[in-house]
């Protein structure tokens, strides 16, 4: 009810200010009279980009409609989603998800910048790129040559190492996991997972 | 998914069952609405709550969270008792009529072998019997009482309607009545579709639900054709990729596995992997495992790999225990034994069970770097949000580094769908300030530990040094590049092995499919069940022509599936022993008198006659679908009913032995488990529609159309409690707490089971304290802690908790 | 012609002042109303406007003249209390309508029409104001079902053209009787006027200056 | 030339006269079969998104409707219904939004000009720039859906995505529709499509399967396949026999004609009364009358 109450207070603010507007507009200065037409269609002269819907598995196809004709001086802006109708499994057809994919490419929380948070701190501090991979490059570095395990008890050799773990995602690309399968392994991670079973 | 998500369309019935696909993939349902429409197809739903896919069934039935495979018991039984069978399929294209072991024995809720201070058994009596000819004994009659047919029969006989009824409390006649209509798609021409999701994995016997469905679907002859299979349908966009590229703890990609300590060298790593054929004539297609493997080393570690270091088979890491899964990675962690931890685009403090446990363990890492484009509560675990993460900061000591990376929209790539379609898609929008793709940061941490060690040196360097990394931009590798890599090329000439003058392959030609891998080193491939998706043809996921010869909805030509670009896996089972279509109406592929041919690429050797009596599952060693799983799976080689860890009632099949014998549980969790008593109701969680896991609740139009955490319960029970839709109550487990509006519904219904009343109380698990809904706690507050047997999926699905009132008010 | 000292006073300066502001209220309200009433009027909503600001400005006029009538109905109620004579003045109306005053009874401070007029007004002023509140979606909205809205509009529209008539007689009455317009703007009328016309009350004025 | 390149208009609010009338138009329709829908609120997300709305993130008030009500954000929103309906329960998900009346009430209750369009193919849109805001079309819904905004005061509701069929695309909740519960077509085609659905429903056991697209209000451009279509009600209140209200179609019928008719006839009178009687003037022997009694005190 709160709510309500300042917005009628709102209201009543802009019929007062209205009312002392219309002694002015009472002496002709009327609007025109708008004719009744239909919206623009927001799509003309947009720019079409095919993409996969990035939620569930079945691999919508989706269009992105984007502002700017990707000319060198503009800066290309998706302004709206849907269905790939030439899609074979969706059809032109989404889901609620996919439907409201703009919203994900434009959430408030998307994340910005490099950020780093110190042992204690109750506070994001930006970083830079190279602030955030020098730091990280080094803490891998350090718990691998500590922690690194060549051989088990036995004498058998096993390269393995346990003290960092590593979840893949599930929604990242082929190529994206490809190369992580590289680097992960390429250093002995073993502790390393992915979505598939949550 | 055996099958693809248009091929649901040829179905004749749908069974929803461990999943709720209208909600989950509403997509993906559209085709069980055209099947419905089209091909008069009937749907059977079977839930613990009247689902939106119950809301379009034709016969919805509630079962009790955890008792599916009581109630798929049940229906084996019905089929076998009534001669329900698709006869020819099942005795040659099944095991149906191989002699087991006389050892194999199962007594009181056990398997022979069992090793009770292990938790373990000793899987050796679950194997056929092998004749002196080295191959597997069958009786072709079915009438041997050790033969797989007899022994499964003998196996389900306790599954009558009555105990269904007693253990899942679906009312007798509705379990019948789904039974019948199961039973008419016994017909050669007829199809059922299994359409499953997590419902079925989060459970601690998760695979074996899966593989009753999976024997229900071989006896009825429904796997192979259109309409039918066993579909998965996978949670996320790429899932099945990431998991096809194998980045699990144990996995090498396209599903060959890490050698283990024991196994010191090559030779010894290939001992256990000859897959020799059990029976006469098969092809046994992982005999080429070699092949596979040698090129994905070929791959990984170029010219530093070479058959005198055995492929540098020392540069990967060997396992001590089957592996280091999520459940013991997060065990490990919680005893402070994991320093450094790394989440890319995953938000495991929502997302694993027992979120007490998770963050107390998060709080005793030295380093945790999240790369994501939203910022998930795992970011945040350090933050105090009230009562929803109630932490002081002060007191987590880890330094966290959070990474912002591109969305879909914002990067070119692959992904990989349920239906095993690698598909193409491309940049459209410039990534937000400073956000770069996760590639490059993979590349950028990469290359500067790499540079730490060649400047540095350090502890076993060699691998990460000669990894190959021949990319143009080496901070900037291209999607391109990658997807060219997962193909894999020729490293060398390669000629044709039937005639050496021939070449396949000029060196450095992308290669045509895994058919032209080699394994002295001539080839490399990322993955070799990839291989064919980018050809010298260029890139095979980025085709866009959706022609549909067959009318099947397969659309060969639309992006690229694996393996080979086959759309239905196990094809050549649509077809007779003679090679003809069972169905005539639904032809996919056949024998025309010199190959196979058709509308799908035949899954078999294209010349191979069929009265060469080759099996049509060429991926196992028979050649024939297993219905018995010999020593394959930890829990059995056949399903058996289990209870939840968290349980209302004992196991009415076998009182003494309740949950599953040989689910691993950690020290600690399993004294947190609850006890009927203290929690007298089954809870059960759940994705909505509105909904995709914990991103969706950051996109605002998803967050106005489901703003805030809810708990459904069903009327019985809310009447009991003095709960009325809209109320605050609290539910809890012995492990936390929900704060969350009460949602009354008729679609839960109270259930009789084993003599008692047994109320189910669903929650819904997308809210958490970042993001545009309201804050809430999240429903891994409550589950426990303890995976299936096999694979370690949490049993997220069915568990114990109490429920009380906080107010007359949400909000 | 007439006596400067044959003048009665009839309406006090604030009498006055209150009715001509009625008077224009009821001018607005009556282009606002019929503006959005009928749609061949609706060019009369650029006199305030446009048709948004007179939907705007045409509720909070009501209010105004809401209250400036309660002015009016404070002077003047107890004059119109219903007597014995207005009942006879109502049976033989036609002679006055007819202009031969003398074959009705003497009229006091207002005759039986003038006293139907204001109580007709009031009566429908009440309607307009009770079923004008119910249908002011912008401040009152949430307080009315939309079927009581649909009775209100009806009401409205009703009472509106209802009074609209009234407005007209008393304007027409106020033309034709001629002298009556100054006691409306000057505040006085001549004692021909009143002896005419209000007889009795010319009566009780002279009774009162002696 | 017409300011719509692309849509005749068929009738406009508060205008007396005809518009151009000459061409002919095909009569589209949406068809909205409940019996295929899964309420998973694609039509409302996709509305949000194609039209630029957005609604402020509410709270769960213990079911699964949100928002709980259409608003001025909310053109189209999914009502659940959970009932036994002939002694199976049955969960009842309706699409519901501006119907698309032939004969549309709020065009009739409008009294802006040019308000409120019906398009030659049926769809009723608003005009928000001639809005003034009255709320009248509210009162002349027979459905309850338009809406008034909190932030301008105009009313608005489900266009049909006007624009999006204007360029020969379908509404974006009928594209999205992941089970083509929602259809859109041309009325005709989307009768026979109906046919066809109820005709499998029929099979199924649902005899009173039917169409929805009550005459009350000339027939509508968004029509129900319904499986109880002899209760619609019980789909959230869906009204069996919808009508403009008769109060309204009084207000907006007869009233007008007389109204100005009273008031004229009134100023006539009054005009002939003076044309004959001539005005009413004070005499001479009035004022001496007058002077007289004011000189001898009455007794």
């Amino acid at each position: 009810m709160g709510s309500m109450k300042i917005t009628r207070r709102g209201a009543l603010k802009l019929t007062a200010a209205s009312v002392g507007a219309s002694t002015l507009t009472a002496l002709g200065f009327s609007p025109a009279q708008a004719q009744g037409a239909v919206r623009a269609f927001k799509l003309e002269r947009t720019t079409e980009t095919r993409n996969t819907c990035p939620y569930c598995s079945v691999g919508c196809g989706v269009i992105m409609y984007s502002v700017g004709d990707r000319s060198k001086n503009v800066h290309g802006k998706i302004i709206h989603i849907e269905g790939d109708p030439d899609h074979p499994t969706n059809r032109g057809t989404l889901c609620p998800k996919g439907a409201g994919l703009i919203d994900f490419i434009n959430a408030k929380t998307r994340l910005q910048y490099p950020e780093y948070r110190a042992p204690g701190g109750k506070e994001w501090k930006r970083i830079s790129w190279d602030e955030a991979i020098d730091k990280i490059a080094r803490h891998v570095k350090a718990d691998r040559d500590k922690n690194f395990i060549t051989k088990n008890a036995d004498g058998q050799t096993v390269n393995r190492w346990l003290t960092t773990g590593f979840l893949a995602a599930s929604a990242t690309s082929n190529e994206t996991a490809w190369i992580t399968y590289k680097a992960v392994r390429s250093m002995g991670m073993v502790v390393f997972d992915n979505q598939a079973r949550v | 998914m055996t099958n693809l998500w248009a091929d649901i369309k040829n179905t004749d019935l749908v069974v929803i069952m461990g999943g709720n696909a209208a909600e989950a993939h509403p997509c993906g349902f559209k085709w069980v609405t055209e099947a419905k429409h089209h091909k008069k197809a009937k749907l059977i739903v079977v839930d613990p709550r009247f689902t939106r896919s119950a809301a379009m069934s034709d016969l919805f039935i509630q079962i009790r969270p955890g008792t599916d495979i009581a109630f798929l018991g049940g229906v084996i039984k019905y089929l076998l008792d009534n001669d329900k069978l698709q006869k020819e399929y099942v005795l040659n294209y099944t095991n149906a009529a191989y002699i087991l072991r006389a050892d194999y024995k199962f007594e009181d809720g056990l398997f022979s072998g069992y090793d009770e201070a292990k938790r373990d058994y000793n899987r050796a009596s679950w194997e056929y019997e092998f004749g002196d000819d080295g191959f597997v004994k069958a009786d072709t009659t079915l009438q041997d009482p050790r033969c797989v047919f007899q022994v499964m029969k003998a196996h389900f006989a306790r599954y009558t309607p009555e105990m269904v009824e007693r253990i899942t409390g679906a009312a007798k006649d509705k379990f019948l009545e789904a039974c019948k209509w199961i039973a008419e798609t016994s017909a050669p021409d007829k199809v059922m579709t299994s359409m499953y999701a997590l419902g079925w994995t989060q459970h601690s016997k998760g695979s074996q639900n899966i593989r009753t469905m999976a024997m229900i679907q071989l006896l009825l002859g429904n796997i192979g054709l259109a309409g039918g299979g066993m579909n998965a349908l996978r949670g996320h966009s790429n899932i099945q990729g990431l998991t096809d590229i194998g980045l699990m703890s144990n996995l090498i990609p396209g599903y060959l596995t890490l050698p283990t300590d024991a196994q010191a060298d090559f030779a010894a790593y290939m001992r256990p992997r000859g897959f020799k054929p059990l029976r006469p004539g098969q092809t046994s297609f992982w005999q080429n495992y070699d092949k596979f493997f040698v090129s994905f080393m070929k791959a990984m570690w170029g010219s530093a790999a070479t058959k005198e270091n055995d492929w540098a088979y020392d540069y990967l890491p060997k396992l001590d225990v089957g592996a280091y899964d999520v459940l013991r990675g997060w065990e490990m962690m919680h005893q402070g034994k994991i320093n450094g931890y790394f989440c890319q685009g995953f938000n495991p403090l929502m997302s694993f069970p027992n979120r007490g446990k998770l963050a107390t363990a998060m709080a005793k890492l030295k380093f945790l770097v999240v790369m994501d484009p939203l910022a998930t509560e795992t970011s945040e675990f350090w933050q105090n949000h009230g009562e929803h993460n109630a932490v002081d900061p002060a007191k987590i000591q880890t330094e966290v580094f959070r990474l912002p990376t591109t969305v879909f929209a914002e990067e070119d790539g692959s992904l990989t769908n349920s239906g095993r379609w690698l598909q193409w898609h491309w940049k459209g929008a410039e990534p937000p300030a400073e956000a770069i793709t996760d590639i490059e940061i993979m590349a950028k941490i990469f290359l500067k530990v790499r540079e730490l060690y060649q400047k540095e040196g350090g502890a076993y360097a060699d691998p990460i040094l000669k990894l190959t990394w021949d990319y143009e931009k080496p901070q900037h590798p291209s999607a391109e590049e990658l997807a060219r890599e997962l193909n894999g090329r020729a490293l060398a000439d390669v000629p044709d092995p039937r005639d050496a003058a021939r070449l396949v392959l000029r060196r450095g030609q992308q290669l045509n499919g895994f058919g032209e891998l080699r394994n002295d080193g001539t080839t490399m491939c990322g993955n070799w069940i990839y291989s064919g998706c980018w050809t010298e043809a260029g890139n095979q996921m980025a085709r866009r022509d959706n022609s549909d010869p067959g009318g099947l909805g397969l659309t060969p030509r639309w992006a690229w599936s694996w393996p080979a670009n086959r759309r239905i896996l196990y094809n050549r089972a649509s077809a007779d022993v003679k090679g003809a279509p069972f169905n005539p109406k639904q032809k996919q592929v056949w024998w025309n008198g010199e190959r196979w041919t058709g509308y799908d690429v035949p899954d078999y050797g294209p010349l191979v006659k069929p009265e060469a009596s080759v099996g049509p599952f060429i991926m196992n060693q028979e050649g024939t679908a297993r219905l018995f799983t010999r020593g394959m799976m930890r829990d059995g080689p056949f399903p058996e009913h289990y209870e939840p860890f968290e349980a209302p009632v004992a196991n009415p099949l076998h009182p003494k032995v309740g949950p599953n014998p040989v689910a691993r549980v950690f020290k600690g969790d399993m004294e947190v488990f609850g006890k009927a008593a203290d929690f007298p109701y089954v809870a059960t969680t759940y994705r909505l529609t509105e909904h995709f896991h914990f991103w969706s609740k950051h996109v605002r139009i998803n967050a106005i159309t489901q703003p805030q955490e809810f708990i459904e319960l069903g009327e019985e029970l809310a009447k009991e409690k003095g709960i009325s839709s809209g109320d605050l109550i609290e539910v809890r487990s012995n492990r936390g707490r929900v704060k969350a509006v009460a949602v009354v519904t008729k679609r839960i219904k109270v259930l009789k089971i084993d003599g008692k009343m047994v109320h189910t109380v669903g929650i819904p698990l997308h809210w958490g304290f970042t993001g545009e809904t309201k804050k809430g706690f999240g429903c891994n507050q409550l589950t426990p802690y303890v995976g299936d047997a096999n694979i370690e999926t949490p049993e997220y699905k069915a568990f114990l908790v109490d429920v009380k009132k906080l107010g007359t008010t949400a909000a | 012609m007439a006596d400067k000292n044959n003048i009665l006073d009839r309406y006090t300066a604030g009498a006055r002042l209150n009715h001509w502001i009625n008077a224009i209220l009821m001018i607005c309200l009556v282009l606002s109303g019929m503006a959005l009433f009928h749609p061949s009027l609706f060019f009369l909503t650029d006199l305030f406007g446009g048709g948004t600001m007179a939907r705007i400005v045409h509720p909070w006029i009501g209010v105004l003249a809401m209250l400036s009538f309660l002015g009016l109905f404070i002077r003047f109620w107890r004059f119109n209390l219903w007597t014995r004579d207005d009942s006879a003045w109502m049976r033989n109306v036609k002679h006055v309508v007819s202009g031969d005053e003398a074959k009705v009874p003497e009229a006091g401070k207002y005759n039986a029409g003038q006293k139907l007029v204001f109580w007709l007004m009031s009566i429908l002023t009440i309607l307009l104001l009770t079923s004008g509140l119910a249908m002011w979606d912008s401040q009152f909205g949430e307080y009315t079902t939309i079927d009581q809205k649909r009775l209100a509009v009806v009401v409205h529209a009703g009472a509106a053209v209802a009074l609209l008539i009234v407005v007209i007689t008393h304007i027409y009455a106020a033309i034709w009787i001629r002298g009556t317009i100054r006691g409306m703007t000057r505040g006085s009328v001549t004692g021909g006027w009143a002896w005419r016309h209000h007889r009795k009350w010319l009566r009780e004025e002279v009774g009162k200056t002696k | 030339m017409s300011s719509l390149q692309s849509l005749d208009i068929r009738r406009r609010s508060a205008t007396v006269t005809q518009s151009p009338s000459q061409r002919e138009a095909t009569e589209i329709a949406k068809l909205i079969d409940v019996s295929r829908c899964i309420g998973c609120k694609a039509c409302q997300a996709a509305c949000l998104e194609w039209n630029d709305l957005r609604e402020e993130v509410g709270v769960n008030v213990g079911v699964y409707d949100n928002p709980h009500d259409l608003t001025e954000n909310t053109w189209t929103l999914m009502r659940f219904t959970e009932i036994d309906v002939d002694g199976r329960f049955e969960w009842l998900i309706r699409k519901d939004g501006c119907m698309h009346c032939a004969d549309p009430g709020c065009l009739k209750a409008c009294p802006a000009p040019g308000a409120i369009v019906q398009y030659k193919n049926g769809i009723v849109d608003f005009i928000s720039e001639n809005c003034i805001g009255c709320g009248y079309c509210v009162k002349g819904c027979p459905f309850n859906i338009p809406r008034i905004s909190k932030k301008d005061a105009k009313a608005y509701k489900c266009s049909l995505c006007s624009d999006r069929v204007a360029v020969g695309q379908a509404p974006a909740c009928a594209k999205v529709c992941p089970t083509q519960a929602i259809s859109f077509g041309t009325k005709k085609d989307m009768a026979a499509w109906a046919d066809k659905r109820i005709a499998d429903l029929k099979e199924r056991g649902y005899k009173s399967a039917g169409l929805y697209d009550p005459p009350g209000v000339g027939g509508t451009h968004v029509m129900y396949v319904l499986k109880h279509a002899d209760r619609p009600q019980i789909y959230a209140g869906l009204p069996k026999d919808p009508k403009i209200s008769p109060l309204v179609e009084f207000w907006k019928g007869v009233t007008k004609p007389l109204a100005l008719a009273g008031v004229g006839l009134a100023a006539l009178i009054g005009f002939f009364h003076y044309v004959t009687h001539g005005p009413n003037e004070v005499q001479a022997e009035d004022e001496e009358a007058a002077a007289k009694a004011r000189r001898t005190p009455a007794e």
